[in-house]
């Protein structure tokens, strides 16, 4: 479904990414595990179109899309969680929520997703006027999944959901991620560097160093590697 | 050996081709500067491009006493070459009297990376200062310049202030503001002449000798402006070497580490608010400077000298010359107060112009005609070569 | 006494209203693009000018006159110095602003003033006689309510476009789609990306609404003056920068808000202080100034303004 | 080793832009050195806003002064010929203070005439008095510009704004009687001497009193303000030392307000048919002072017409043209038995004393170097048009002014 195909993107002259070649297939879950540094970021914006490829190229659905702008790929069905502020702080939870199906136009449609969305977090429904900026770390990475979830995506793209949390509450994203993963339609792309709790809900997974894809294999494979174990876990 | 005399050739031949370059646009008509402007931003790019402009600034700072001479043997000699014409000579002065306050403002652009709008504000109090104090007074044209730089400075620390919680687009308010106050508060003010101004400014006098009276030279009689024209070079001379110094002193540094990250730069030690209000008085001293040198030069000033549009002119001085280069402010001066008074001739076409001009180089050359250089510390080799400093001025840039 | 405190008070409102809608053009920019873009009061100025230029120097509003009731050119005239603004707005986005866009903001900042002069200039040295000052022809009905030389019809509807104005800008902001999308983007802008609003097309938009709201302010504060002259939009926009920044810079109430402080102190050192006619704009920028010292978020704005 | 290109590279750029530059300094010096050399030339200077706001209204005096420079080198009366130099001052201060400055760095010129702003005027006088060079003001009005220490230098042909108001101020406070005045002005130069001027007016007049005075910064566009706060200050008259636009928008505004049972005055900033189509309806029965008299009612004034018109057929003197061209006759009056090298320190005492019969009639300075020939003419608005006041109904009490 997801095809990044050799990719290379650069900063001025500082290559970042260098030949990346990645897949997700549809229902799938995949991660990418990887050091500070290391380009996660970069290919998520890459992927999203944020940020061009110099070389290679982004397929989904067959079509290619490391042409496209940003609203043109979110439009053609791939929801991102940004790592960090990704809310819009002076807004209601509604009006976030909304924003994440701009290209809905059919109300019943978002009316659906929203009983769906609220059935995955039912805190929302009782909290709908509250702003944003006022949430505490956890509701924030969980209000940023389901405004992802809003938008009725084919992929979505996460960028390290647990940074930033206490324990219980990465268990308890990662709980949510689960659910998520159960439904087939959606596949989800999950950059990680809890490495442990990544490869648990992920079925397959890539090891990104330097900017280069160093491992790849499945989630149980991986964990047994070497490299893995010294490194992530 | 050899190649140490070559190079003394050479920059003594760059040297010359720069005061050339100034004696011809200050001889010459509007469209000619206009064309030399233009033939010296290809010039410069290209110049840029292969990295020629580098050898010839460490060329040129190798040699500074030889190149100092030249360009003191230029001044010197100027009222000679123009014949005494004193409009060409005029324009010298003001040229200089710009400077000095453009290399006060470059403090604060340069510097500290804030836009401040009121550089006007600094150089009418300079002049207002020693104009009420000699005119009303009677006190002597010195002491009064004397005052005008303490009470410019003063007022360094009121403008300062407000730069301390307000940067970008506030600053820019602000100082309108305070720019537009002063105007206001002039006008409204009899005891400074209110809309009149204040007429008759006495002249200054060296040892009984008034700085106003013709000079008769090898059968040649010189107009007064000579004297002037003397004065406000030492003055501008002594401030370019002021300026330079303080970039490439420790303050430079804080102020340049102040515009990239204030945050970063009080984590580093430094006293934001005395480095900030540093910035601002030193301009302001160099302003009121450069404002009581004009007050005692024209004998007369009045609110319409330092309003708005003449800050605006000052910062385009700044900017299009190249902020945080000494070099750069000094050709922004030299430059746009001869296209300036040159375009009296075009008065109704003056406002558009600089407009379009300002706008046209933001969008040419957004650094200006000489953009700031990588800082090089004292003579030290540092060892790298062309190439990585080039390198590594890139990857400055992209920041 | 208490009657003349009233009217003073209107005639504050009155001039907060030729203030409030530069106030919200101001705004509007700064909480989209980020960006302080200091020609507004010329561009406000510029399309008043255009509707003078289409009264006095074509036959077309006769034309109107003579398909249309009086009230529909009227307000067709009043259209057009809107869509006028708007376009010299997005004009001016894309030749000064959209270069600079990223980088350091000095450069934009001076880019715009310089605009600002280029407008002008323009205007005095085109427009027939521009350096002179200009009648603005009387569209807005005449007369007075219950006879109160207040309550003239044209102040009536002076700040009653103002309230409509607003109105309907906060139905904009609030209500649509797009709306939400420009506070979004105001908000966050990666993730407004990332969520998949189109940036470029938000600008536009953005320019285009702000632009008509500047031609409707040029319009309202020349009507309200009766006379239009070619320098004064350096002032205007001055002001209607001091009234965001009163008011909180973002924010659209702030703008009215800011305005009408503005306002009320210029016209009430006017209007009580003896001889305070000549201080009241150094009474103004004063507050301006201790504003920006001592609140620099403004009366409405949060307390936070790491943007700048 | 590239470095050393480098280095050559700069040589040879060096040495081309040198040798270019040279070149070129030359040509221009060639260009420069054909117009030196010349015999004793006598040059009178002309200064005023050739350019800027107000250059329109410097058209014709350039003119007029022309044609009596030209006038007097075609008599042949003095032995030698005079040659015109123009300084513009753009209306700005600075700008006239460097002028003054270039003037009075010429060796050749004798005399200068000009001025139509009192800034820039007050500017380049102490520059040309210490320099010793006479100048004869034609245009700025501001009175403390001609004064006992400026003689002889400093003369002045045109009446000052004191000498303007005076006899409006008399009339409309002794003969007519209003009591209680409010003052709308402007903070410039002009709103404030008029001001001046008005409180000098009115002085020892019983009973009157100046109730406010609000100076407001020119290109003000809302009154308002002001207006409201007169409305309850219960005054008689207004007098108005704004420029013509500020003028018109404070009575429209007025009208509009509600106060229309008040005496208005002004200045004769406000004598343009652009003011009256400014302020419509509300300036009717306003009452405004003017300098001078139309020239062709003056007893030379058909010849001087008639000249001006053979030599500028399209173009009108406008309205300080006749102050221009007698200023010139003047200078030129006086440099006649100077003899062939005339000294500007003798000039300027010869035109001090001078007692000059000429388009305005006799004109002597007094101690101040001030006219003593003040003609000033009174105007009303009468249905939209200047009229003098003694051809007016309202002096015939057809129509009526607004009660005291």
């Amino acid at each position: 479904m997801l095809e990044i195909k050799n990719v290379s993107t650069k900063y001025g002259h500082l290559p970042i990414l260098m030949d990346v070649s990645i897949s997700v297939a549809r229902g799938e879950t995949v991660c990418i595990l990887g050091a500070n540094g290391a380009g996660k970021t970069t290919l998520l914006k890459t992927i999203v179109g944020m940020v061009k490829p110099t070389a290679g190229e982004i397929l989904f659905d067959n079509e290619l899309i490391s042409n496209l702008s940003p609203h043109q790929v979110v439009k053609s069905g791939i929801a991102i969680c940004p790592e960090r502020e990704g809310l819009f702080p002076k807004m209601s939870i509604e009006s976030n929520l909304f924003l994440g199906a701009y290209y809905e136009t059919d109300k019943n449609k978002i009316q659906q997703r929203f009983e769906e969305v609220s059935s995955i977090f039912p805190w929302i429904r009782r909290r709908l006027r509250q702003k944003a900026g006022t949430l505490s770390g956890g509701e924030r990475k969980m209000l940023t999944l389901a405004r992802a979830l809003m938008s009725g995506p084919k992929l979505i793209l996460m960028d390290e959901p647990s940074l930033g949390l206490a324990p219980a509450t990465v268990i308890e994203v990662f709980n949510v991620i689960k659910k998520i993963v159960n439904d087939a339609q959606i596949s989800i792309l999950l950059i990680e560097q809890n490495a442990q709790k990544a490869l648990d809900v992920a079925q397959r997974g890539y090891v990104l160093q330097k900017g280069s894809v160093i491992l790849e294999g499945a989630s149980k494979g991986l964990c047994n590697e070497d490299f893995v174990q010294r490194c992530y876990l | 050996m050899a190649a140490r005399l070559n190079d003394k050739i050479t920059a003594a031949l760059v040297a010359l081709g720069i005061c050339l370059l100034v004696y011809i646009s200050l001889m010459s008509s509007l469209l000619v500067i206009l064309i030399i402007v233009a033939l010296l931003v290809v010039l410069l790019t290209y110049c840029e491009k292969t990295g020629l402009i580098d050898t010839v600034f460490q060329l040129m700072g190798k040699n500074t006493t030889l190149t100092s001479v030249i360009f003191g043997l230029f001044i010197i000699s100027l009222p000679f070459l123009v014949k005494g014409n004193n409009d060409l000579l005029h324009i010298m002065i003001i040229a200089g009297i710009m400077g000095i306050v453009a290399l006060g403002l470059n403090f604060q652009i340069g510097g500290i990376g804030q836009i401040n709008f009121a550089p006007a504000v600094f150089y009418g109090v300079g002049a207002y200062t020693t104009a009420y104090l000699s005119v009303r007074l009677g006190v002597s044209p010195w002491l009064g310049t004397i005052a005008g730089v303490c009470l410019a400075t003063l007022t360094g620390v009121i403008i300062g202030l407000p730069a301390l919680k307000a940067r970008g687009y506030y600053l820019a308010l602000v100082t309108i503001a305070l720019q537009t106050i002063f105007t206001l508060m002039i006008i409204n003010i009899p005891a400074v002449g209110g809309p009149n101004g204040i007429p008759g400014i006495p002249y200054y006098q060296i040892f009984g000798y008034s700085l106003h009276s013709r000079v008769e030279v090898f059968g040649l009689t010189l107009p007064y402006q000579v004297n002037y024209l003397y004065l406000v070079y030492i003055v501008f001379a002594l401030a370019i070497v002021a300026a330079s110094r303080l970039f490439k002193s420790r303050y430079g540094i804080a102020w340049n580490a102040v515009d990239q990250d204030p945050v970063v730069a009080a984590t580093q030690g430094i006293n934001l608010t005395s480095i900030q209000l540093l910035s601002f008085c030193l301009g302001a001293a160099f302003a009121g400077m450069a404002g009581a040198l004009y007050a005692h030069y024209t004998g007369f000033i009045s609110n319409e000298n330092f309003d708005f549009s003449q800050s605006l002119i000052l910062i385009c001085m700044v900017i299009l010359g190249g902020s945080d280069n000494v070099p750069g402010v000094i050709t922004g001066a030299l430059l746009l107060t001869m296209i300036d008074q040159k375009l009296a001739d075009y008065a109704n076409y003056r406002l558009l112009m600089y407009g379009l001009v300002l706008i046209i180089i933001l969008l040419v050359r957004s650094k200006g005609l000489l953009p700031k250089r990588i800082r090089i510390y004292g003579e030290r080799d540092t060892g790298m070569s062309n190439g990585d400093a080039k390198l590594a001025a890139g990857a400055g840039g992209k920041r | 006494m208490g009657s003349l405190i009233l009217s003073q008070v209107f005639n504050a409102i009155m001039l907060a209203c030729t203030l409030a809608l530069i106030g919200i053009g101001f705004s509007l920019f700064f909480g989209v693009m980020d960006i302080v873009v200091f020609c507004l009061g010329d561009i406000a100025i510029a399309s008043a000018f255009c509707i003078l230029g289409i009264t006095s120097l074509t036959g077309v509003y006769a034309a109107l006159n003579g398909i249309f009731p009086m009230v529909v050119s009227n307000i067709i005239l009043v259209i057009c110095g809107g869509v006028f603004g708007a376009i010299l707005v997005t004009v001016m986005y894309h030749t000064v602003v959209a270069p600079f866009e990223g980088k350091n903001i000095n450069a934009s900042l001076l880019s715009t003033v310089a605009a600002g002069y280029v407008i002008r200039e323009l205007i005095g040295i085109f427009y027939p006689g521009g350096r002179d000052p200009q009648n603005f022809p009387n569209l807005l009905p005449t007369g007075y309510l219950f006879n109160n030389t207040m309550l003239s019809w044209r102040n009536i509807i002076i700040v009653g476009t103002t309230v409509l104005v607003l109105m309907l800008l906060y139905w904009f902001v609030n209500r649509t789609k797009a709306g939400i999308s420009i506070q979004a983007l105001s908000q966050n802008k990666e993730a407004s990306i990332m969520i998949g609003i189109d940036w470029h097309k938000m600008v536009i938009v953005t320019f285009l609404i702000g632009g008509f709201l500047l031609g409707i302010a040029g319009f309202l504060t020349a009507s309200y003056a009766s006379t239009l002259r070619f320098d004064t939009g350096s002032m205007y926009g001055l002001l209607g920068f001091s009234v965001a920044v009163v008011g909180g810079l973002g924010s659209i109430y702030g703008a009215l808000a800011g305005s009408l402080v503005i306002a009320f102190v210029e016209v009430f050192v006017t209007g009580f202080i003896p001889g305070g006619a000549a201080y009241s704009g150094v009474a103004g920028f004063l507050i301006v100034v201790l504003f920006i010292i001592f609140r620099p978020e403004g009366i409405i704005g949060e307390k936070s303004i790491s943007k700048v | 080793m590239t470095n050393f290109l480098k280095k050559r590279s700069i040589l040879i750029l060096a040495c081309v832009v040198v040798s270019l530059s040279l070149m070129s300094s030359f040509l221009l010096a060639g260009c420069s050195s054909k117009q030196s050399a010349s015999a004793k030339t006598v040059k009178v200077a002309f200064i005023g806003p050739l350019t800027g706001p107000d250059a329109s209204e410097v058209v014709g005096p350039k003119n007029c002064f022309d044609l009596a420079i030209s006038q007097a080198n075609a008599s042949g009366k003095l032995p030698y010929q005079i040659q015109s130099v123009y300084y513009d001052d753009a209306s700005n201060a600075g700008t006239a203070a460097n002028d003054a400055q270039k003037i009075v760095s010429d060796p050749d010129i004798i005399a200068v005439t000009g001025f139509f702003n009192s800034a820039p005027c007050a500017a380049a006088i102490p520059i040309f008095k210490n320099a010793g060079i006479p100048l004869v003001i034609w245009g700025a009005i501001s009175k403390d510009l001609t004064q006992a220490a400026n003689m002889p230098y400093i003369t002045r042909v045109v009446p000052t704004t004191f000498q303007e108001i005076q006899p409006m101020a008399t009339m409309v406070t002794q003969t007519m009687g209003y009591k209680k005045w409010a003052v709308i002005t402007s903070t410039s130069t002009y709103g404030q001497d008029t001001l001046a001027g008005f409180k000098a007016g009115i002085q020892g007049v019983p009973g009157v009193n100046i109730v406010s005075v609000d100076s407001i910064a020119d290109g003000t566009t809302d009154f308002r303000p002001v207006v409201t706060k007169l409305k309850s200050e219960d005054i008689d008259a207004v007098f108005f030392g704004d420029n013509l636009t500020e003028a018109a928008l404070a009575v429209r505004q007025m009208q509009e307000l509600g106060i229309t049972n008040v005496l208005l005055t002004g200045t004769s900033a406000l004598t343009d048919p652009a003011y009256i189509k400014a302020a419509g309806t509300a300036c009717e029965g306003m009452i405004v002072s003017q300098s001078g008299e139309d020239p062709t009612l003056l007893p030379n004034g058909q010849a001087f017409v008639a000249a001006y018109n053979a030599k500028y057929p399209q173009g009108s003197y406008g309205s300080y043209g006749e102050y221009a061209y007698d200023s010139t006759n003047i200078i030129i009056a006086a440099l006649d038995g100077l003899g062939a090298n005339p000294n500007p320190k003798d000039l300027a005492t010869k035109i001090a004393a001078i007692n000059y019969n000429g388009l305005l009639g006799t004109t002597t300075f007094d101690a101040n170097g001030q006219t003593t020939d003040k003609l000033t003419t009174i105007m009303v608005v009468q249905d939209g048009q200047f009229i003098s006041w003694d051809n007016s109904q309202y002096k015939t009490g057809v129509r009526k002014l607004p009660p005291v």
